[in-house]
């Protein structure tokens, strides 16, 4: 199947599952009321987290046909994002400054003078453009990652913990060892050895991330199980199936939202630092950052590049870190629990 | 003579549902030399606020709104922060409810108390660890020597509360205020505990103003008691008299639905209800929502206080209108009571 | 003669203490140790006894929540003791519990109504939801609260609320038997009243039998037909209530009594009746577990354990209730 | 406790106190004290030398120590261009006669009385012995060990043309399958087979090489420390064992300067050799110790044969630093605030130092000088012809295809953005300054036409781009091992200029090991290469699409897998022809072929920018990687002057930041004053 | 205590034998020695000089062990050489790597030490500050400085700092290292200051919470009770009882002192064990990755002991049964 079919779908699904989940907090006032004071809290932050989410989306639905862009022949045939269609295509032939006329070295006249909000790169790119792409590419390595993490994290943290014994031996042993290993060469070794493409940096990231999560659920399952209602449940011959998923699964999904939203900012800051080393995503911020490193050192300096790629990273950092500390504040039932 | 503890008016509030509400409201107690007072209510009425609300320990965002605490005579809501420090420990002295968790767990006792002592009195380390040996003993600590160099966690929770006592009687403070001291401990310990509280303010006169939920050690230490509810205090009157001769329907209430007191095989008269939530406390008098006696003017204003007896105060409308009603009723009431 | 509807006999639970490189289990704290108890249907036994003293596990040991060492649980003739959860599952319905926290008891996450349903839907009692759903609103206003609160959380409720909420849930499946462990101790004195005599007034409406665990005597006198008194893990008294409260044979059994603070303004009590801590349950005394702190100690205490004595109903562990006559 | 608390503060206040003074006494020098009298040369490495034995050290960084510390036979001229040889430890070029058919017998002279370096691995020979004579027979040794299998030298092809030299190497491996002779030292294995059999040293100092007469180029590698002569004593005592170091981290030779301090991760330092024969007997004047008297025309007019120079004995500079900068920017501002004596312009600071193919106004004014050059180097995009798509199997579409993308790919551009407009955009594989190198010549297919490229397209069934066997565009891949982001940046222009055609072409970048086994399965499409010359001789460019080397076919550097009868059967005959108009026609002729093929897209000739200090004399650029230290001289006063200019630094920050933190800390300070009260 | 701290051995040896068996799947398993000898070696290389070179570094073995050949596999030989320290020679250039993780240390422990030490005195004096000044604007203002602080991204603070303060500032060497003691406080300067800088944000805000958490207890209600003053109470009973939590982050941070920092020393040129590694990733010397990850996975094992231990130190109540 086409990439950007499986994209597009995957668009469809994650619309669906947000209008879903909107239904779900709504009818929810356990989780509305939490919303709406995470909203009194962070309005401006959650409206930035959702303009980052909006472009990675509109990046994300594509279809083929529409014009060329620049005399690139390819790109009729090939599928193009909103993003593309709207920013892409004013392709420069080096760097130019933001809305210059001119190219930065020698001064030779652009194709589109002035129309270049934030520059271009060097081999002139808009960057105002390849700055909304990274929107994607952030939100997928935080996104996917935490797809694969948070769930294994769950289904081991949580049968360790409730289980005990020899499952949580076994879980136990698995945690140690791999947090045994330095995170970020065990994650470079995982990349070299599964070779360089996005899915490799996700799985090693989720490989390498899973543990935290693991033992906080683990931990919290443990006190979980030992708590009063887990015992009625029991008592009332709840099986231990439906105990675990109807009574500690729901109890971990605070901790669940809090440690996505954290992980995010920590998977995206760790993909800059990949990128250093070479081993990064194609098209992230972190990539654009190191690509942009030595025009500091040049005179005169071009610092539209790093200024935007950083700053555009920054702020989503920013934003998220802003969320996820309201929303530990909201969610956390000790606070809960004083409001009452 | 005047009283050791002046309060009036003292008005504790914490923002709550976006307005600051009152959780202590306008109290006004006294507590004479020597005395014992015991501060009577459910959880939620205020009283361990009160409490913190005269160290001036109120934790943020609360905070003490109006009133007046003196000490001896000395308003404490205005002193100086440094002022104040003195006063706590060597003016007033605390104990709390948890001793478990009352107690700094990586500190050894003596070393607490030792702290205690030596913040008040300018007294070397090995003078004051004598000290805290001999307040070890004097609260009945066995093996006090070697004690002092005990971690909390390695005495159970009558020792860490005899721990606690010690402390609070270390720089030798005029008043105890015992924030239910024996709550968290067994039956068995609890009467011990209350048995060596009784001996020290024998001992020391100091004054002590004991908050407890808990009627029965009411009747095995106090003096005086004052009846809590929702923030308001209903009833202030001699210990013998509050048993015997109960006057606001609260205290009516809360006495006769003590299983202890009930017959087996009978239903408990019970007060029915919840205690309002204090962020929406009724304008009139606070217990009216649950009173068998309510009447109209009940839920208008809050009622005033009216001396039915020696040193008795209750502030209950259904009383007053029992007083104006004539005298026959008091001289029944009497009656009944002897 | 009938079969009560519980009898426990010689129940033992022991957790073991591991230490040293291979974590060799070097000693055990004993919870419970040999206990032996009956409850009638329709009636109440009390479990008295002051904090770590077991009484807790026994209630958890009985409905299998705890796993027990060795002895007899038997409900209605059959032993219960050590069955897997599967074979316990068609004796869940006759026996219930209720707790002491009724902040920890309820799902927080959980709509109460979806709490009271869950046993319902498990032994699928009702029909469909909407009938377990009426089922739960009329729970409700049996339990005294309102119908139309029943799609609210937890925290939105008071504890006395919270805590009829718990008996609802637990009155949902129909039981034979409520453990009721430590049910009113986290509770104010007006609101505790009124559970209690919610407790009752089902007891008698259903026939209900509790078993009560609580280390509150006032409540005990008001509720309890039977009394069993435990001190370290072991019963040392048991018997009808009036009569122990008339006549406690074990020392312990006295002392309790009298710390209860009185609330007769022309009693106060005297020096305290028991001194001392309650020793470790990993490390019991030796003899009587009471010895180090009876104010009756005899010799033979400190070394002989006293079975339990006595004829009728009221029997204690003491070697001072042993009918044979004991040197003194 | 409380005691202890108050200790572990007035610690910690100890420690700020500490660093706080440290940073008060600090400066930007990168180096411990001043060097006195000494003169020091500044200069850098990116990465340690994999291996500094002579036999195998082939990359410019081994080179830049190798060069200096072992000396050659044979040596270039420092200033004449063309290159030109001279002789180095030889007295004098090599002799040429005839030996057996079809060989040639070179023999060379050594001077007498040469010594090695002082190296304790001489007491092998003789206790207590430091040092000894330089003979002949080293020579003949470390031809020994380049044939040798186990020393894997990365030159066994072109030393191949020496008679015996295969058989001397499958000997050894054969005669190494019986244990007992695989444990002798291995000077007593090469001596028991009896050395090469055309390698003969006559007497201590003379030397015979018999090399196939069909290839002359052999001269050249006498100037390269693949050469040079090494004694056996190093080779045996420094093997690793015991705490010794290996032989290729500890050179032990003859040349100008010997290593001082080695240390891999940050520091080599050479200092000038006291036993080198230059220093030793300055007397002789000999050719390679003296500073040249005549150079190339234009050298007297820039001051290269100033009369305090010529005819003074070798080496000037007294010690060479080389520090480690594995980032090009550190290095060049390093550079710019005078801690590097010597550096290349680096593409980031371009249009700050060069103004219009000149130095900049500001550089000029610090002194610093630039000295440009074109390197004896070919940068291309291969085609695997082996491939069905680009390649021979596809035929004459193929070939158009490969034409339609040599059309759009502008190396004018690509240098323009990529290395500043460094380098000539080049026409065919031979860069200018080689023989065979013809300025007016423009292949037809280098120059960009978008319109012939389509219609050659259309030509090779892809109209449009569009490959009918799929109705998409034609897809293909470019294969490398380079992730980095500048590397990512290279690869989409040629991309984007592909993509013009209709070409979606891939880039696959995957690690060295995953791009290793597609080279070796074939299984790639494009790639992109560069070749720097080992000697200045057309052969050295031509030789990469010979198809005996072709990887397919032996694992050789044609990676293009290029085989052409025509251009084979030309090529052998080139090869052995000396320079003249029948070479230069033969080129031409292979050109012809190379033009219409394509199995490359010549994109350019690196263009070396050079800038030098101020201080620093006596500097012509190269372009070959041979270390000419030992010609340089510079003036340390001036140095030490210049550098305190230029590193004054800025305090002001410190005072304004204390000022902020001042400000933002006390109002809050009183705030919670107020608040408490 | 004795048979605790052989059973936290114990564990630990278990824990290094997964580390190992872990590493040698990655590492063995999933790519060939015969690329990992090329890529040393060169492309043109004859066969016999690759099964050499494999025989050098040991890779000519068959991987798994196999009925009668026990002993003689990669696998057994892996196991041994890591745990016998014969970490052999790098992949890439031939070189013992013991010798070049001994030439390492020194520079790496230069960078970290002090860095860790100044992080620590930094942070934790500024976030008791920020925890004493609770609930007013300098505690707001700590909080959202460092959530500031926490985003951005290590990259940036480098590059930046490098450009201000080394280029423009002229204050310190732009990178590179000197071991003489004269010099060596001049390079190490800047990456010290970038190093706390980047860590601050979280560090504040990690240390802010334990302090908060600590000081809304009941024996700090008792303290205050008793008449004891803020200062006191922050550096005698709050900070005291918040070294337990405290402990888990710093402790275990010390063994990988010696790893030192992949980043910093890369971009500043010093020559510790993290630029090795760097160039080892960089290099693709697996042999020298292989290692750094075995190394820091028994410092971190180290680390969790000790911290293990030092809970017994710094509180009572921990008895290691």
């Amino acid at each position: 199947m086409e990439s950007h079919l499986i994209s597009n779908g995957i668009v469809l699904v994650m619309l669906f599952g947000t209008a879903a989940t909107i239904w779900a907090v709504r009818r929810s006032r356990l989780w509305s009321s939490a919303f709406v004071s995470l909203w009194h809290r962070r309005r401006l932050a959650l409206l930035v987290t959702a303009v980052y989410v909006g472009v990675a989306l509109l990046d994300s639905v594509a279809w083929v046909g529409g014009d060329s862009l620049g005399g690139d022949t390819v790109s009729l045939h090939e599928a193009r994002s909103v993003i593309d269609r709207v920013f892409g295509g004013s392709q420069e032939k080096s760097y130019s400054a933001p809305l210059a006329t001119t190219e930065f070295y020698g001064g030779r006249g652009l194709r589109y003078p002035g129309g270049h909000w934030l520059g271009t790169d060097m081999i002139g790119r808009d960057v105002f453009y390849l700055t909304l792409k990274g929107a994607r590419v952030a939100l997928l390595i935080g996104g996917l990652t935490s797809l694969i993490a948070i769930p294994l994290a769950l289904l081991f943290g949580i049968s360790a913990g409730y289980f005990g014994g020899r499952i949580d031996d076994v879980v136990f042993f698995l945690m140690t060892t791999l947090a045994s290993m330095p995170g970020l060469l065990l994650l470079i070794a995982l990349i070299m050895v599964m070779g360089k493409s996005t899915l490799a940096v996700c799985v090693a990231l989720a490989v390498t991330g899973w543990v935290g999560f693991c033992r906080v659920s683990r931990g919290e399952t443990l006190k979980l199980r030992e708590l009063e209602f887990v015992s009625a449940a029991r008592a009332l011959g709840v099986s231990e199936f439906q105990i675990l998923t109807r009574h500690i699964l729901p109890n971990l999904m605070h901790l669940v939202i809090i440690t996505f939203v954290l992980m995010f900012s920590g998977l995206v800051l760790s993909e800059a630092i990949l990128s250093w080393l070479g081993i990064g995503v194609d098209g992230s911020w972190g990539q654009m950052i190191d690509q942009a490193r030595n025009e500091l050192s040049r005179d005169p300096i071009v610092w539209w590049n790093i200024a935007a790629s950083g700053a555009a990273l920054f702020g989503l950092i920013l934003a998220v870190n802003f969320v996820g500390d309201a929303l530990r504040d909201v969610l956390d039932p000790r606070t809960v629990k004083d409001e009452k | 003579m005047t009283a050791l503890l002046e309060v009036t008016e003292l008005t504790t509030r914490f923002p709550m549902a976006g307005k600051e509400v009152p959780i202590v409201d306008a109290l006004d107690f006294e507590v004479g030399r020597g005395e014992v007072l015991a501060l009577v209510g459910e959880s939620g009425s205020g009283k361990s606020m009160t409490a913190l609300s005269l160290m001036r320990l109120v934790p943020k965002p609360g905070r003490v709104a109006s009133g007046s605490v003196r000490l001896d005579g000395e308003e404490l809501l205005n002193l100086p922060v440094r002022a104040m420090r003195r006063v706590r420990g060597a003016g007033v002295a605390m104990i709390f409810q948890e001793p478990m968790t009352s107690l700094n767990p990586v500190m050894r006792v003596g070393e607490q108390v030792v702290e205690a002592i030596r913040l008040h009195e300018r007294v070397g380390r090995s003078a004051a660890l004598d000290r805290c040996r001999r307040l070890f003993e004097q609260v009945g600590i066995p093996d006090a020597a070697e004690r002092v160099h005990a971690y909390p966690h390695q005495l159970s929770g009558g020792l860490k509360q005899r721990v606690m006592i010690a402390m609070a009687l270390s720089a030798r403070p005029r008043l105890l205020i015992a924030d239910e001291p024996t709550t968290a401990l067994d039956v068995t310990v609890q009467a011990q505990i209350l048995r060596l509280l009784r001996d020290i303010q024998e001992e020391t006169d100091m004054s002590i103003l004991l908050i407890t939920h808990d009627l029965g050690i009411v009747n095995e230490i106090a003096d005086r008691v004052a009846v809590l509810y929702a923030g308001r205090i209903v009833e202030t009157a001699p210990r013998t008299a509050l048993f015997e001769n109960p006057m606001h329907p609260y205290t009516q209430g809360l006495l006769r639905s003590m299983p202890a007191l009930a017959l087996s095989g009978r239903r408990l008269p019970e007060i029915p209800g919840v205690v309002p939530s204090p962020s929406d406390w009724p304008t009139g008098c606070r217990f009216a929502s649950r009173c068998s006696k309510v009447m109209a003017v009940c839920e208008g204003v809050l009622p005033e206080f009216r001396v039915q007896g020696p040193g008795h105060d209750v502030a209950c409308y259904a009383l007053q209108e029992a007083a104006s009603r004539g005298e026959k009723k008091g001289v029944q009431q009497q009656e009944g009571a002897s | 003669m009938t079969t009560p509807l519980l009898r426990v006999q010689g129940l033992r639970t022991w957790f073991p203490i591991k230490a040293g490189v291979f974590r060799k289990t070097v000693g055990h704290v004993q919870a419970v140790t040999d206990v032996d108890l009956e409850i009638e249907a329709g009636s109440t036994l009390a479990l008295v006894g002051e904090s770590g003293c077991g009484k807790t596990t026994v209630g958890r040991s009985i409905l299998g929540l705890t796993p027990s060492q060795s002895g007899r649980v038997e409900f209605e003739g059959a032993d219960l003791r050590g069955l897997s959860q599967t074979a316990w599952r068609p004796y869940r319905r006759d026996l219930q519990i209720i707790f002491q926290d009724p902040m920890a008891s309820l799902d927080p996450r959980m709509r109460v109504r979806d709490s009271v349903a869950e046993g319902m839907r498990s032994f699928g009692l009702g029909r469909d939801e909407s009938e377990r759903t009426e089922r739960v609103q009329q729970l409700f206003e049996r339990v005294q609260l309102d119908p139309d609160h029943i799609w609210r959380y937890p925290h939105e409720f008071s504890g006395g609320q919270r805590q009829r909420i718990c008996i609802a849930r637990a009155l949902a499946v129909e039981p034979k038997l409520i453990v009721c462990d430590e049910a009113v101790s986290a509770l104010d004195v007006s609101i505790q009243a009124q559970i209690l005599n919610l407790l009752a007034d089902l007891q008698s409406e259903l026939g209900l039998a509790y078993l009560f665990i609580t280390h509150d005597l006032g409540v005990v006198r008001y509720l309890a037909d039977r009394v069993a008194v435990m001190y370290l893990g072991q019963i040392v008294e048991s018997g009808p209530t009036a009569s122990i409260f008339a006549n406690p044979l074990h020392p312990y059994t006295r002392g309790l009594l009298k710390a209860v603070p009185s609330i007769d303004p022309h009693r106060r009590g005297g020096a305290p009746p028991v001194e001392g801590d309650v020793p470790s349950p990993s490390a019991p005394p030796s003899g009587c577990y009471f010895h180090t702190r009876c104010s009756d100690v005899m010799e033979q205490c400190r070394t002989q354990a006293p079975a339990v004595y006595g004829e009728g109903p009221q029997r204690a562990r003491c070697f001072l209730a042993d009918p044979s006559g004991a040197p003194r | 406790m409380n005691l202890k608390s108050i200790h572990s503060g007035a610690r910690g206040l100890g420690w700020i106190a500490l660093w706080a003074l440290a940073l008060l006494a600090c400066n930007n020098n990168p180096y411990p004290a001043t060097e006195g009298d000494e003169k020091v040369l500044y200069s850098s490495f990116r990465e340690a030398p994999r291996s500094l034995d002579p036999a195998v050290a082939y990359d410019t960084g081994a080179h830049a120590i190798t060069g200096s510390v072992y000396d050659t036979l044979l040596e270039y001229h420092y200033l004449k261009r063309p290159y030109e040889l001279i002789p180095g430890l030889a007295t004098n070029l090599p002799s040429q006669r005839p030996g057996d058919p079809g060989y040639t017998v070179y023999r060379f002279d050594l001077r007498p009385g040469m010594m090695y370096e002082n190296d304790p691995a001489f007491a092998l020979d003789e206790p207590g012995r430091t040092t000894r004579e330089i003979v002949a027979a080293d020579v003949a040794f470390e031809l020994c060990r380049l044939a040798d299998p186990a020393v894997n030298s990365p030159v066994v092809e072109p030393f191949s043309n020496i008679q015996g030299f295969q058989d001397f190497g499958q000997a050894l491996t054969q005669r190494r399958e019986d244990p007992a002779f695989a444990d002798l030292p291995v000077q007593d294995q090469y001596a028991s087979l009896g050395g090469i059999s055309g390698v003969r040293s006559v007497g201590d100092h003379g030397l015979e090489v018999a090399v196939r007469s069909d290839y002359p180029q052999i001269q050249y590698w006498f100037a390269m420390p693949f050469t040079s002569p090494v004694p056996w004593e190093a080779v045996a005592f420094y093997d690793g064992q015991e705490g010794r170091p290996r032989f290729a981290d500890h050179p032990v030779a003859s040349g100008p300067y010997r290593l001082d301090q080695y240390d891999r991760q940050s520091r080599m330092v050479l200092e000038a050799n006291p036993n080198w024969y230059g220093a030793m007997h300055p007397e002789w004047a000999a050719p390679g110790a003296v500073y040249p008297s005549e150079g190339a025309p234009g050298d007297l007019e820039a001051g290269l044969l100033a009369p305090e120079w010529v005819g003074q004995s070798l080496p000037f500079i007294d010690r060479v630093e080389f520090r480690r900068e594995k980032e090009s920017i550190p290095y060049f501002n390093k550079f710019l605030q005078g801690y590097y004596d010597a550096a290349g312009v680096i593409k980031e600071s371009f249009d700050q130092v060069i103004d219009e193919g000149g130095l900049s106004e500001e550089m000029a004014e610090m002194g610093i000088r630039l000295e440009k050059g074109v390197e004896p180097t070919i940068f291309y995009i291969g085609f695997n012809l082996d491939d069905e798509t680009v390649g021979r199997p596809g035929g004459g579409p193929a070939r158009k295809l490969r034409q339609a993308m040599s059309l759009v790919v502008d190396s004018q551009e690509y240098t323009r953005i990529f290395t500043n407009g460094r380098g000539i955009p080049a026409q065919s594989p031979l860069p200018p300054g080689l023989f065979g190198y013809d300025d007016g010549y423009e292949n037809p297919y280098r120059q960009v036409d978008l319109e012939r490229a389509r219609e050659l397209m259309v030509e090779a069934g892809y109209p449009e781009g569009i490959d009918p066997a799929t109705g998409k565009p034609l897809t293909l891949s470019f294969d490398t091992y380079d992730t980095s982001a500048q590397g990512m940046l290279q690869y989409r222009f040629f991309t984007d200029a592909w993509r013009q055609l209709g070409i979606n072409v891939k880039v696959e970048a995957t690690n060295y090991n995953q791009f290793q086994e597609k080279v070796r399965n074939g299984a790639y499409q494009i790639f992109m290469w560069g070749w720097v010359a080992d000697y200045p001789d057309p052969e050295n460019f031509l030789f990469l699409l010979w198809s005996d080397l072709a990887r397919s076919k032996s694992g050789g550097p044609n990676t293009a897998n290029f085989m052409d009868d025509r251009f084979d059967a030309l090529y052998l005959s080139m090869k052995s022809r000396p320079n003249g108009p029948e070479r230069q026609k033969e080129i031409r002729e292979m050109r012809q072929i190379l033009e219409v093929e394509r199995p490359w897209i010549e994109l350019f000739h690196r263009e070396d920018y050079a800038l030098f200090q101020g201080w620093l004399e006596n500097v012509k650029p190269f372009g070959m990687s041979f270390p000419m230290t030992k010609y340089r001289d510079l003036d340390p006063a001036a140095r030490a002057s210049h550098r305190e200019d230029w590193n004054q630094p800025v305090v002001w920050p410190i005072w304004v930041g204390l000022a902020l933190v001042i400000v933002l800390i006390v109002p809050g300070v009183v705030t919670f004053m107020r608040e408490r009260q | 205590m004795g048979a605790y701290v052989i059973r936290r051995l114990g564990y630990g040896a278990i824990v290094v034998f997964g580390v190992l068996f872990l590493l040698f799947i990655l590492f063995f398993t999933v790519t060939s020695p015969d690329d990992i000898a090329r890529k040393a070696l060169g492309e043109r290389v004859p066969p016999a000089v690759v099964e050499q070179w494999k025989i050098n570094h040991g890779y000519d073995k068959p991987l798994f062990p196999a009925p009668g050949q026990w002993a003689d596999n990669m696998l057994v030989e892996h196991y041994r050489r890591m745990l016998t320290f014969d970490f052999g020679r790098s992949d890439a250039d031939d070189t013992p790597i013991l010798e070049r993780i001994r030439k390492g240390m020194g520079p790496s422990l230069a960078l970290t030490i002090p860095l860790f030490v100044l992080s620590l005195l930094v942070a934790i004096p500024l976030a008791l500050l920020v925890a004493f000044f609770r609930e007013t604007y300098i505690d707001r203002a700590g909080v959202i400085l460092a959530v500031l602080a926490m985003s951005v991204s290590v990259l940036l603070y480098i590059i930046g700092a490098q450009y201000l303060v080394g280029k423009v500032l002229h204050w310190f060497p732009i990178s590179g290292f000197d071991s003489n003691p004269q010099v060596v406080v001049r390079f190490l300067a800047l990456p010290i200051m970038i190093g706390v800088a980047n860590g601050l944000g979280g560090d504040i805000r990690f240390y802010r919470t334990v302090f908060l958490e600590e000081s809304n207890t009941d024996y700090v209600r008792t303290a205050r009770a008793k008449g004891c003053g803020e200062v006191r109470i922050m550096s005698r009973h709050v900070f005291r009882n918040s070294l337990i939590p405290l402990l888990t982050r710093i402790v275990v941070a010390i063994p990988f002192l010696f790893t030192g920092s992949l980043l910093l020393e890369s971009f500043f040129g010093i020559p510790g064990l993290g630029a090795i590694t760097v160039d080892a990733i960089q290099g693709n010397d697996f042999s020298v990755l292989r290692t750094m990850v075995y190394i820091g996975s028994l410092l971190f094992v180290v680390g969790q002991i000790l911290t293990d231990l030092s809970y017994a130190l710094v509180d009572p109540r921990v008895r290691l049964e």
